[in-house]
Parts: C-alpha cells; sequence; structure tokens
C-alpha cells in the first residue's frame, strides 16, 4: 500500500489515471470536505458582502464579524424539526434533495484542480460534467412535485424548462471552447478537461482571448447560461421568494432544506469551475510562456503566501478596530487567534514557496508541494471571482420574468452560441 | 443513485469500478496489467438495476415515481455502456436521456392531472398482447444469447477506449476528406429531427 | 334645526310646498328625543338652496324629486330613490361627473326611511364636486351604479357588508371587508360591538368575555 | 363627455361581472380530456412576501398566465369608521394615523382639515405652511418605502436599504418635532400643537440637501437598468379612462396621462401659493408609475424647500373652543395623499362626537384596479403591479 502512494507521488498523473484507489478515495474525501467548507465560506462571506452592498453590517454576532455563522445555521438546520407535508410523497420528497445533492457533488471527480490535483482525468470529462449537473436539475423538479403545493410545483415547472433551455446554450458554448482544443499540429481535440488546461498552455493563449472576439463572446454565453442554470439571481425564477415564496423548497425545512442549500452552492462553485477550466486556463498561472524563467516562477509562487498574509493583515486590522469594550473581549481574541492562524498559513506557504524555489531544478518533496499549492491558489483565486460575480449580480439586478428568461436563453443566447460555434470552426480551419 | 456514487469514486478511464472495487483492490494485489476488476460483479449489478427500473416503470401506479424509476434504468445502461468501453455513448446517454429527455418527461407529467391517471388500472385489457409481444422479445435475446458469438464475431474485439469518441467521430463524419460509414444516415436523421422540430413549432404555435 | 333639513323625509312626487310642510312633522319626532338640546345650539350655516343651470335643467325635468342645497360650499342633491340609476347616469353623461369619488351611507335609525344613501360625484372637466342622497327603507334595495362607474363595485359592497343596503343588479353583492359569516352590519347604529364581540368570544375561545 | 369614452366605461364595466362572479374560480370545463392541462388555483396571501401585508389575492392561472384574479381584504380590519362614531373629534384624531401607517401625517392633514371645515374655521398661515412641510416630507417617506418594496418585490434587494436609510432621516425629522416617527399625530383640529423645534428649518433644509442625491442614486440603479425596464414596461397598463371609471386617483391615475392633483385642483392648506409641476406619465404602464413617483419626490422637495424658505411668523393654533362641537351639517373633504385622493366624509349631528365617520381610501379604490390590470399576464406581473398600486393594507381594510 505504501508503495502505491510512492509511486503515485512520484507519478505525474491522477489517482485515477495512477489506478490508485486509496489516493483517489483520500481525494475524494478531501473534495466533499473542501466544498463543503467552501460551501460554508461562501455563505458567510456572500451574506457579508451583500450585507455591506447594502449599507448594513450582516452577521455580527455569532463569532468575530459574524465568522461562526455558518456553523450555527449548519447546527441550527441540523436541529430543526424536519417537517415532511403529510399530503406528500414521502419517498420522492425523500430523495430529492439527495439527487441534487449527489449530482452537484459527482461533478467534482473530474475538476481539476492541477495537473495531477484531480481524482481522476476522464476522457470525457466534460460531457461527464454536463452530464451529471444536468442530473441536479431532477431533485429540484422531483421535490416541486413531491410537496404536492402549488407553489414549490410552478417553481419545479419554471425550474426545469429554464435549466432544459439553457442547457442547450451552455453545451453549445462549451463545444466552441473543446472546438479550440483540436486546432494544434495534430488536429485532434480533447474532451478531457486536464487535456483542454493542457491544450491553452500549449497553445499560448487562454480560450477566453482566442480568436477574438469569438472565446469572450462563448464565454459570456456561457457565464449567462450558467447563471442561469445553477438559478441564480437575477434567473433565479425557480425560488423568486416574491413571487413563489420559497420556489421548490417551499416545503422543505431543516436538514433537507440544507441540503438543497449545500447543492445549489456546490453547483455554483462547479460550473464556476467549468468556466474557468475551459475559458480561463484552469490551473495556469497568469502569462506561464511570457514570464517562464525561474524567477518568475518564484515570483508567482510567493502570491498564496501573500494573499494569506494579506487577509492575516485585515484580521488583524479589524482586531484593532474593535471597541475597547469588556464585551468584546471574547471576540476579540477569537479573531486575533484567527489572524494569527492566517498568518501562520501565510508564513508556511512563504517557507514552501522559497524552499521550493531552492531545489526547482529537481523534483524534490518541496517543489512538487510548492506547484501543488501554485495550481490549486490560481484555480481557487479565479473560482473565487466568479462567486463573488454571482453575489454582485444578485446585489445590483431585478429578477427576469420567466418569459423573458426563456426568450433570452432561446432567442438570443442560443443564435449567439451557434453563431459563434460555426464561425470558430471557419476561423480555425482558415488559421491552422 | 449508488451507480451515480460509484461512478463517482472511480476513473472510467481504467475500469469501472467503485467502493467494492476498493475494498477487492485493497485485499487483492494490484497486477500491473489494467484489467477491469470485479466485471461480473458489476454487470450484474447494473443489470439487476435496470431490469429492477424496467420492472418498476410498468407496475407503479404512480407516473412520477414510473419516471424515476425509468431515469434509474437509463443510469444503469449508461453504466453498462461503460463497462463496454464506450464512455462518449455513456455520456451522451445520461446527457441526453436521463438530463433531458426524462426531465421534459416529468414537466409533462406535473401538467396533466396525476390523480386521475394514478387511479386508472394500469393492466387493462391488451395486457396479453403486451405478454405476447414480451415473450416474443424474450425469446429472441434467448436465442442471441444461445448463439452467442457466432452472431456478432467482429464486435468482441476489444476496443482501444481512449480514442472511443475520436472513432466515433471517424465513423460519423470521416476522415481527411472521405466520408464516414455513417454519414449519410447521420445527415438523414439530423434532417429528420429538424423537420420533426419545426413541425412542432407549427402544430403548438397558434400564430407564426 | 339643521337635520330636518339634511335629511328629510322623501318628497312625494308631487307638491313641493305639501313636501316642505311635511317635513318638521315626518322627521322632528323622532330626532327631537334623541337631541333634546339641539334646538339651543348656537346657530351654524345652514344648508341654502342651491341654484344652478344643472339643478334648473334637472328640475325641469323632475319637478321637486330633486331638492337642491349646498352647505358651506358643498353643493348637493336630495332626490327620490326611483329617479337613482336614471339621474345617476344622466350626471356622468350629460353633466361630466365622470368619477364617483365614494359611496356610502348614513343610517338614522328613529327615521322611517332609516338610510341615507351618498354618492360623491367629481367631474374632471369641471373641476367640481357633488353628492347625490337618497332614502331608503331598511330592507329596500337600490339600483346598482356598477354599469355608470366600475369602481362602485366594492364601494357598493361595503356599503352592503357595513349597512345591510341591498344594491339591485350588483355583480357579486357580498361582505367585502367581513368575513363571509359574520351576523349583522357594523356600521348601524344599532348594532352592539360588545354583544357581538362577547358571542364571537364564546363560540370561538369558549371563555366568557374577552373584555 | 364623449361617446367614446361612455363606450369604453361601459367596456369596463360590463366586465365587471365576469371579474367577480365566484363560478369563475371554479373549474368550469364540463368534459376533462383524459389528461387535461390543469387550471391553477393559486392563494396568494395573506401571508406571503410580496402582498404588502394581508392582502389575499385569489389567482386563476393557465401554466403561469393569469385567467382572472379576486382580491379578498379585510384581514386588518379594525372597524375605523365605527370607531370614529364612538369617540369624540378629538380622541379619533390619532386612529386616522393607522389607516395608511405609512403616510400618517397626510391622513392627519385629512382630517383635521375636513374637521377645520365643518367647523367653519381655519388654520392660521404658520400652521399651514407646517403641515405643508411635515406632509410632503412624509409623502417623500411613503415613495420611498414604495420604491424599496417594489424593487424588492421585482427582485432588487439594494434599493431597499438605500430607500429606508433615507427614510430614516425623514423619520428623525418627525420624531423630533412631535415625538414619534410613524403614527406621528402631528396635527390638532384647527391647527399645530407644536411649535417647531430651534434648527428645524435649518434640518429640513439639510435633508433636501442630503436627499436630492440619493434620489438620483435610486433612479441610477433602476431607471435604465434593462431589467427594470423589461419587468416594467408594458406591465399593468392601465388607460386614463380605465382609470377614471375605476376611480383610480394618484401617480397611478397620473402616470396613465390624467394631469390631475388636489393640490393643484382643489388647492387646500398652503398648496396654492407654491410652484410645482405635476408629473404625469404616458403609457400608464408599471414604468411610468415608477417615473411619476419619481417626479414627484423631487417636485415635493421643491415645495418643502419653498415653504421651509417662506414659512411666516405668527400662531399655529385656530381660534378653536376647547371642546370641538361641530354644528349639524356634513362635509367631505379629501386631500392629495401619497396613494391618491383620501377623502373624509363626516355627518356630524351638533354633538361631540362624529354622527357618521365615512374614509374614502385610496389603497382600497385603487386595489379594484388589479384585476384589470393584471389579466393576461404572468404571475410574476401580479406582483410587480400589486407593487406598483402601492396600497397599504390598514387603509385597504381600515
Amino acid at each position: 500500500m505504501l508503495n502505491q502512494f510512492m509511486s503515485y507521488l512520484g507519478s505525474n498523473v491522477t489517482p485515477g489515471g495512477a489506478n490508485n484507489q486509496l489516493w483517489a478515495l483520500i481525494y475524494v474525501l478531501i473534495i466533499f470536505a473542501g466544498v463543503s467548507v467552501a460551501v460554508m465560506a461562501m455563505n458567510w462571506f456572500e451574506r457579508k458582502a451583500l450585507a455591506h452592498f447594502q449599507i448594513r453590517l450582516g452577521p455580527m454576532r455569532v463569532g468575530p464579524h459574524g465568522l461562526l455563522q455558518p456553523i450555527a445555521d449548519a447546527l441550527k438546520l441540523m436541529l430543526k424539526e424536519d417537517i415532511i407535508p403529510q399530503e406528500a410523497d414521502q419517498f420522492v420528497f425523500w430523495i430529492a434533495p439527495v439527487i441534487g445533492l449527489l449530482a452537484a457533488f459527482t461533478v467534482y471527480t473530474v475538476i481539476p484542480f492541477g495537473p495531477s490535483q484531480a481524482v481522476s482525468d476522464m476522457n470525457i470529462g466534460i460531457l461527464f460534467m454536463l452530464g451529471v449537473s444536468s442530473l441536479g436539475v431532477l431533485g429540484i423538479v422531483v421535490a416541486g412535485w413531491a410537496s404536492n403545493s402549488h407553489y414549490p410545483l410552478i417553481g419545479a415547472l419554471r425550474s426545469s424548462a429554464q435549466m432544459v433551455s439553457y442547457e442547450i446554450a451552455m453545451g453549445l458554448a462549451v463545444v466552441s471552447a473543446i472546438l479550440m482544443t483540436s486546432f494544434n499540429a495534430s488536429g485532434t481535440g480533447t474532451l478531457s478537461m486536464i487535456g483542454i488546461v493542457r491544450s491553452q498552455q500549449q497553445q499560448g493563449i487562454w480560450f477566453i482571448f482566442k480568436f477574438f472576439p469569438l472565446g469572450l463572446v462563448a464565454f459570456v454565453n456561457f457565464v449567462v447560461a450558467m447563471i442561469a442554470e445553477t438559478n441564480r439571481a437575477p434567473f433565479d425564477m425557480a425560488e423568486a421568494e416574491s413571487e413563489l415564496t420559497a420556489g421548490y423548497h417551499t416545503e422543505y425545512s431543516g436538514l433537507r432544506w440544507s441540503l438543497f442549500m449545500l447543492s445549489e452552492y456546490a453547483a455554483m462553485i462547479a460550473v464556476s469551475s467549468i468556466a474557468v477550466t475551459l475559458w480561463l486556463g484552469g490551473w495556469l498561472r497568469p502569462f506561464p510562456n511570457l514570464l517562464h524563467a525561474p524567477g518568475w516562477d518564484f515570483v508567482f509562487s510567493l502570491f498564496p503566501g501573500l494573499t494569506f498574509l494579506g487577509l492575516a493583515a485585515i484580521a488583524f486590522i479589524g482586531v484593532a478596530r474593535m471597541p475597547a469594550h469588556f464585551s468584546f473581549k471574547i471576540q476579540r481574541i477569537g479573531l486575533a487567534a484567527f489572524a494569527a492562524m492566517l498568518g501562520f498559513i501565510a508564513l508556511l506557504l512563504l517557507l514552501i514557496a522559497i524552499a521550493g524555489r531552492s531545489s526547482s531544478s529537481d523534483a524534490s518533496i518541496a517543489a512538487r508541494f510548492r506547484e501543488g499549492i501554485d495550481y490549486v491558489y490560481w484555480f481557487v483565486l479565479k473560482v473565487a471571482l466568479f462567486m463573488y460575480l454571482f453575489i454582485w449580480l444578485r446585489a445590483t439586478w431585478p429578477r427576469y420574468r420567466f418569459d423573458q428568461l426563456m426568450r433570452i436563453g432561446w432567442k438570443v443566447l442560443l443564435p449567439i452560441t451557434l453563431g459563434v460555434l460555426v464561425l470558430t470552426a471557419i476561423v480555425g480551419v482558415i488559421v491552422s | 443513485m449508488i451507480p451515480l456514487f460509484i461512478w463517482a469514486l472511480d476513473s472510467p478511464l481504467q475500469h469501472p469500478a467503485g467502493i467494492a472495487a476498493f475494498l477487492i483492490s485493497v485485499v487483492a494485489p494490484v497486477n500491473g496489467e489494467m484489467a477491469p476488476v470485479a466485471t461480473p460483479f458489476f454487470f450484474y449489478l447494473l443489470s439487476g438495476l435496470a431490469v429492477a427500473g424496467g420492472f418498476f416503470v410498468v407496475t407503479r401506479h404512480n407516473p412520477v415515481h414510473c419516471a424515476l424509476a425509468l431515469i434509474v434504468t437509463l443510469i444503469a445502461v449508461a453504466h453498462l455502456y461503460l463497462m463496454l468501453y464506450a464512455p462518449f455513448v455513456a455520456g451522451v446517454q445520461i446527457i441526453v436521456y436521463a438530463g433531458g429527455i426524462m426531465v421534459l418527461f416529468l414537466f409533462v407529467i406535473m401538467l396533466v392531472n396525476i390523480e386521475r391517471a394514478s387511479k386508472d388500472r394500469r393492466f387493462n385489457r391488451i395486457w396479453p398482447v403486451g405478454l405476447a409481444a414480451a415473450c416474443a422479445l424474450m425469446g429472441l435475446f434467448v436465442s442471441a444469447f444461445v448463439k452467442g458469438r457466432g452472431l456478432f464475431p467482429d464486435r468482441m474485439i476489444k476496443l482501444p477506449e481512449a480514442s472511443n469518441t475520436q472513432e466515433i467521430a471517424t465513423a460519423l463524419y470521416g476522415e481527411a476528406g472521405r466520408m464516414g460509414q455513417y454519414t449519410f444516415a447521420f445527415e438523414i436523421a439530423s434532417l429528420l429531427l429538424l423537420v420533426a422540430i419545426l413541425g412542432a413549432v407549427i402544430m403548438t404555435k397558434k400564430r407564426i | 334645526m339643521a337635520e330636518e333639513v339634511k335629511s328629510p323625509a322623501p318628497p312625494p312626487p308631487e307638491g313641493e310646498t305639501k313636501s316642505t310642510a311635511e317635513k318638521p312633522a315626518a322627521a322632528a319626532p323622532p330626532a327631537a328625543p334623541a337631541k333634546p338640546a339641539a334646538p339651543a345650539k348656537p346657530a351654524g350655516p345652514v344648508p341654502l338652496p342651491w341654484t344652478s343651470p344643472l339643478v334648473e335643467k334637472y328640475r325641469n325635468q323632475y319637478g321637486s324629486a330633486i331638492e337642491a342645497l349646498t352647505y358651506l360650499g358643498q353643493n348637493y342633491l336630495n332626490v327620490d330613490r326611483s329617479l337613482i340609476p336614471d339621474l345617476l347616469r344622466l350626471l356622468r353623461d350629460q353633466e361630466q361627473f365622470d368619477y364617483c369619488v365614494d359611496i356610502t351611507a348614513v343610517h338614522y335609525p328613529k327615521r322611517e326611511k332609516q338610510f341615507d344613501v351618498v354618492w360623491i360625484l367629481y367631474s374632471f372637466p369641471r373641476n367640481e364636486r357633488m353628492r347625490v342622497k337618497t332614502q331608503i327603507a331598511d330592507g329596500a334595495s337600490i339600483t346598482s351604479s356598477v354599469d355608470i362607474w366600475a369602481t362602485a363595485n366594492w364601494l357598493e359592497r361595503e356599503a352592503y357588508d357595513m349597512f345591510g343596503i341591498q344594491f339591485d343588479g350588483h355583480p357579486d353583492l357580498k361582505r367585502i371587508l367581513l368575513p363571509d359569516g359574520w351576523k349583522g352590519h357594523p356600521l348601524r347604529k344599532d348594532y352592539g360591538i360588545l354583544q357581538q364581540d362577547k358571542e364571537w368570544v364564546q363560540i370561538n375561545l369558549g371563555i366568557e368575555s374577552g373584555q | 363627455m364623449s361617446d367614446g369614452t361612455v363606450k369604453e366605461t361601459n367596456e369596463i364595466s360590463g366586465q365587471a361581472p365576469a371579474h367577480h362572479d365566484q363560478s369563475h374560480l371554479h373549474l368550469e370545463a364540463p368534459e376533462k380530456p383524459y389528461l387535461d392541462s390543469n387550471e391553477l388555483i393559486i392563494n396568494m396571501g395573506p401571508q406571503h412576501p410580496a402582498t404588502h401585508g394581508v392582502l389575499r389575492v385569489i389567482l386563476k392561472l393557465d401554466g403561469e398566465k393569469v385567467l382572472g384574479t379576486e382580491c379578498v381584504i379585510g384581514y386588518l380590519h379594525r372597524g375605523v369608521e365605527k370607531i370614529g362614531e364612538n369617540r369624540t373629534y378629538t380622541m379619533f384624531n390619532p386612529y386616522v394615523d393607522r389607516m395608511d401607517y405609512v403616510a400618517a401625517v397626510s391622513n392627519g392633514l385629512g382630517y383635521c382639515e375636513a374637521v377645520e371645515k365643518l367647523m367653519n374655521v381655519e388654520a392660521p398661515a404658520r400652521a399651514k405652511y407646517i403641515r405643508v412641510i411635515l406632509t410632503e416630507l412624509n409623502r417623500i417617506a411613503s415613495h420611498q418605502l414604495w420604491l424599496g418594496t417594489h424593487a424588492l418585490d421585482i427582485g432588487a434587494m439594494t434599493p431597499l436599504f438605500y430607500t429606508f436609510r433615507d427614510r430614516e432621516e425623514i423619520l428623525k425629522i418627525f420624531e423630533k418635532y412631535c415625538g414619534a416617527r410613524l403614527t406621528t399625530h402631528a396635527f390638532r383640529i384647527g391647527g399645530c400643537q407644536y411649535e417647531t423645534y430651534a434648527g428645524f428649518e435649518k434640518e429640513v433644509k439639510n435633508f433636501l440637501a442630503f436627499v436630492a442625491p440619493k434620489i438620483d442614486e435610486y433612479e441610477e440603479l433602476l431607471t435604465t437598468n434593462r431589467i427594470w425596464l423589461e419587468r416594467t414596461r408594458n406591465v399593468g397598463v392601465i388607460s386614463g379612462d380605465d382609470c377614471v371609471a375605476l376611480g383610480v386617483t394618484g401617480p397611478v391615475l397620473r402616470a396613465s396621462g390624467v394631469k390631475w392633483d388636489l393640490r393643484k385642483a382643489q388647492p387646500y392648506a398652503a398648496y396654492s401659493e407654491f410652484d410645482f409641476e405635476i408629473p404625469t406619465g404616458e403609457n400608464g404602464d408599471t414604468y411610468d408609475r415608477y417615473l411619476v413617483r419619481m417626479a414627484e419626490m423631487r417636485q415635493s422637495l421643491r415645495i418643502i424647500e419653498q415653504a421651509v424658505n417662506g414659512i411666516p411668523e405668527g400662531p399655529i393654533m385656530g381660534k378653536v373652543p376647547k371642546v370641538i362641537k361641530p354644528p349639524v351639517g356634513e362635509i367631505y373633504h379629501s386631500i392629495e395623499a401619497p396613494k391618491g385622493e383620501l377623502g373624509y366624509f363626516i355627518v356630524s349631528d351638533g354633538s361631540t362626537q362624529p354622527y357618521r365617520l365615512r374614509v374614502r381610501p385610496p389603497s382600497f379604490v385603487n386595489l379594484q384596479a388589479l384585476d384589470v390590470m393584471v389579466r393576461g399576464l404572468l404571475v410574476a406581473d401580479v406582483i410587480a403591479v400589486i407593487g406598483t398600486l402601492d396600497i397599504v393594507l390598514g387603509e385597504v381594510d381600515r
């Protein structure tokens, strides 16, 4: 077993590719835990960011600056009474959130956080992602139906129509990105997620800038479709609270409801990961081909540490700005500890970066570690920007009406993505 | 859902395996060769799921339950494709059937009056006809099973899975200016679908 | 005493002199015991006859069934119940009173014709307000004006809800503010609040009294 | 009235039986096909996030298309008119604040002026100016609250917080003036009870300077926002003639192109002395109503500015006896409340209590137009139209 580990660590492939079930399981567990934590962090960040958009403070009571709020929420939801309406279809009501959650989490098996930082590198990776994420709608539809209530039913109907329509635009946008992978020497493209990023590396360009503005248009279309696909504002028809109270999950409460929330946020992160992988170079740092001297590698590898250092500094400023009242003492200590933790992580990352640099020529453990951190850092950073985009849109825009949503999907996005696909093919053939 | 979960843990590149496969592989020494693990086990598991799903489709009174059972069947079949080293077909099966068509099915089922449909008797007078058809189909399958390899000798070759997608593309579209084996049929099918789409639009739209 | 003038007994179709002669006899006796202090009050403004081309026109048409008065600069017509739909329609069509501001009622339990029904009208082109009033007895009905002003729908429903006045030809005359099973019409003067309250509490809460 | 208008009116009223017939709310298809598509009957409210209180709307839907509506109201009925008959004129004064509780000052103004008119007295000039300032401030506050909730109904969360932040400044002025923020009871019959506090004028002027850019800020978020335009344009269209026939008043009427404002048409308080415009719309859709209300806020700022600059010195209470005892008679007086024409019809029998006190609530009458406005639209539009009517259930139900 140890041999397996070592052989895998020595290899340059994913655990799936290395035929290493144990390592794959560990990866899956890491990803599950990581995504759950990310969802909690996202929850906190969304509430805080939204609050500051809206000139309020957001959660401030549970922990310093509400840092423990997601944990408190999760506890509350777990302890809440779980109500199943008497008229509901018990079995389907029970299984609906599970379907949504499974679909949302299964997608993560093919998301490449780095060239070997993925559970597996399927050769139909992107197809698998689209397929599994399209199963997520089943959870919503079935939940709305099983509630046996009018608002959830309308929410479910809206949701199914919306997802089926936007999936087409989304798929076509994805196809145009896949098409771009094939404009290389061998002339064959790839459906593998890792292969797509590698192809961007080889061609020396993120696909968002390829055949400007074709890549950009496809990317924008994909982003619109992905917001619709995840039922987020301004396309949050399925759970429009001012119209349908809570849409498809009106009748849900407690843990089951929190599963829906979990899967919604997990799906948001998943689709953002697709966008990052397909158009924004996945794990690649900016300018990997232009600035590729070892010196530049070192400079860019300092970013993770510096980011954490910045966060720690913000937290320390927060400590300093806390009121000097004695009732804030515990909060103060807590925030200071949090800041110290962030600072410690920052130091660790910086140390690794420096250690990895000194022996960057050979494949020492430190260098491999540094590389892995870099990959994951750039990937997560790009995804985090998308998360901010989601929040920003939610804070700024009103909600579309259902017919307008469908009109945009069918009459705007679909023709544009089709056109982009055809143009990409033509331009690609002419250029290559 | 179980097959999905298994798939989550697995790398279809080498073999469709999951928790069970993992347990087996921990117990048994892994040989260097990339051989599928516990193939019969998963084959029977998936086949059983597919058959059970099909059984529920025809027996459940509630149309939504039927649809859910059908989804289980479709996913199980997708996994069978995977075991046959046809990942592209499996992916398309899930996207198109489980993710697209079944959602539309559910959409329609929700719009209609389920109360009445579920009260009707499932097995009405034409059940002998159905039984006869099922028996005939069964006979066909049995004969194919008995004749076995003799029927499809050239299809038992193990194809390289990694290039599965490319081979489908070659068969459909051809390569280097040469028409593929099924290009014509493929184009005809897409034309038919286009006509069907237009027809559906015209039939539903009151004013164009 | 101004009340007789304000809410006179309905004048008979012919003979205005007769109606004015009857007025004190008809309305004063019930009103007197209610407010014995009323005659001693300092003299406030009293309603004066209202003269205008509009009034002349309709007085010529309908004679003494119309009584036009003005009080504190606000004009109103006291009309016989039988004129109601026609006169309102004429007011809208010929005199441009195109906006029905309000329809309400006043209850005078001591009178023979217990209810004043009041239409408050406004004319956008003339920038002028007027009121039309008529008297009806308890249980008597009056023609609905929903097909003259669509707004009358809810206003009449409210008058029905609160006073129990029947509007003939109303498309859906049912209670609007109170629950369907409510007993009585609360804005009538003889409606006992406490009694109703007690009854509801006893039935619904099973206790003696909510007070 | 021209023939065309008459016909139009008849057409509306001709529809009325169908609207309010109970039977239309039942599924009437005599023979259902085997798999019929359901007509949903949805009960929106009384507890629903977007019905602004306890309005209950029964929607009959074909898919999401609205085939008909029926409003069920009265959940907040408190018998204000009956209370009025059992309280003295003075005692009843605070009760009117509880009707349209977001525009309590307007309610008080209408009531006080109606009783004053009935008693044939007049408030002094300074009191009238104070009344105008506070009423217009309240109009801005009411419109701000409307804007925030309306935007929230359409899905824009953020304007709500902006408007509430700025409305707070108005409430602070109210609080300093009379001690209450919402149900102010600011005016008395015959004038005002309280003299303005020290620095009142300065604070009001500061507020004017503060809020003008804020109104621009709201407009920046919404006026040219594409989604906002799509959600509000051509939604809930009602023509001017329909408005008149349905008795709809206030910004809804003006957005349909009828230039009518009681402050101009029949000026009360000190409104005849100020220079301001009546903003109107053209299409009578939700977007025009939004624009009209935004413009009204700016006009209110103009009025307040003139009033603060020209506020005269003098007494604030007219010659009113200690015991309010109007002579026998009846009066109807109405003012332009933020929601429309707010009228008081008071019958006095010469005693200290009104013999009959009728309130003509603008929200109640405006709400009647909901059915006409939402037919054929989608569920989401019903929410937008309820929002754009700017109803307050306290006033609808009284």
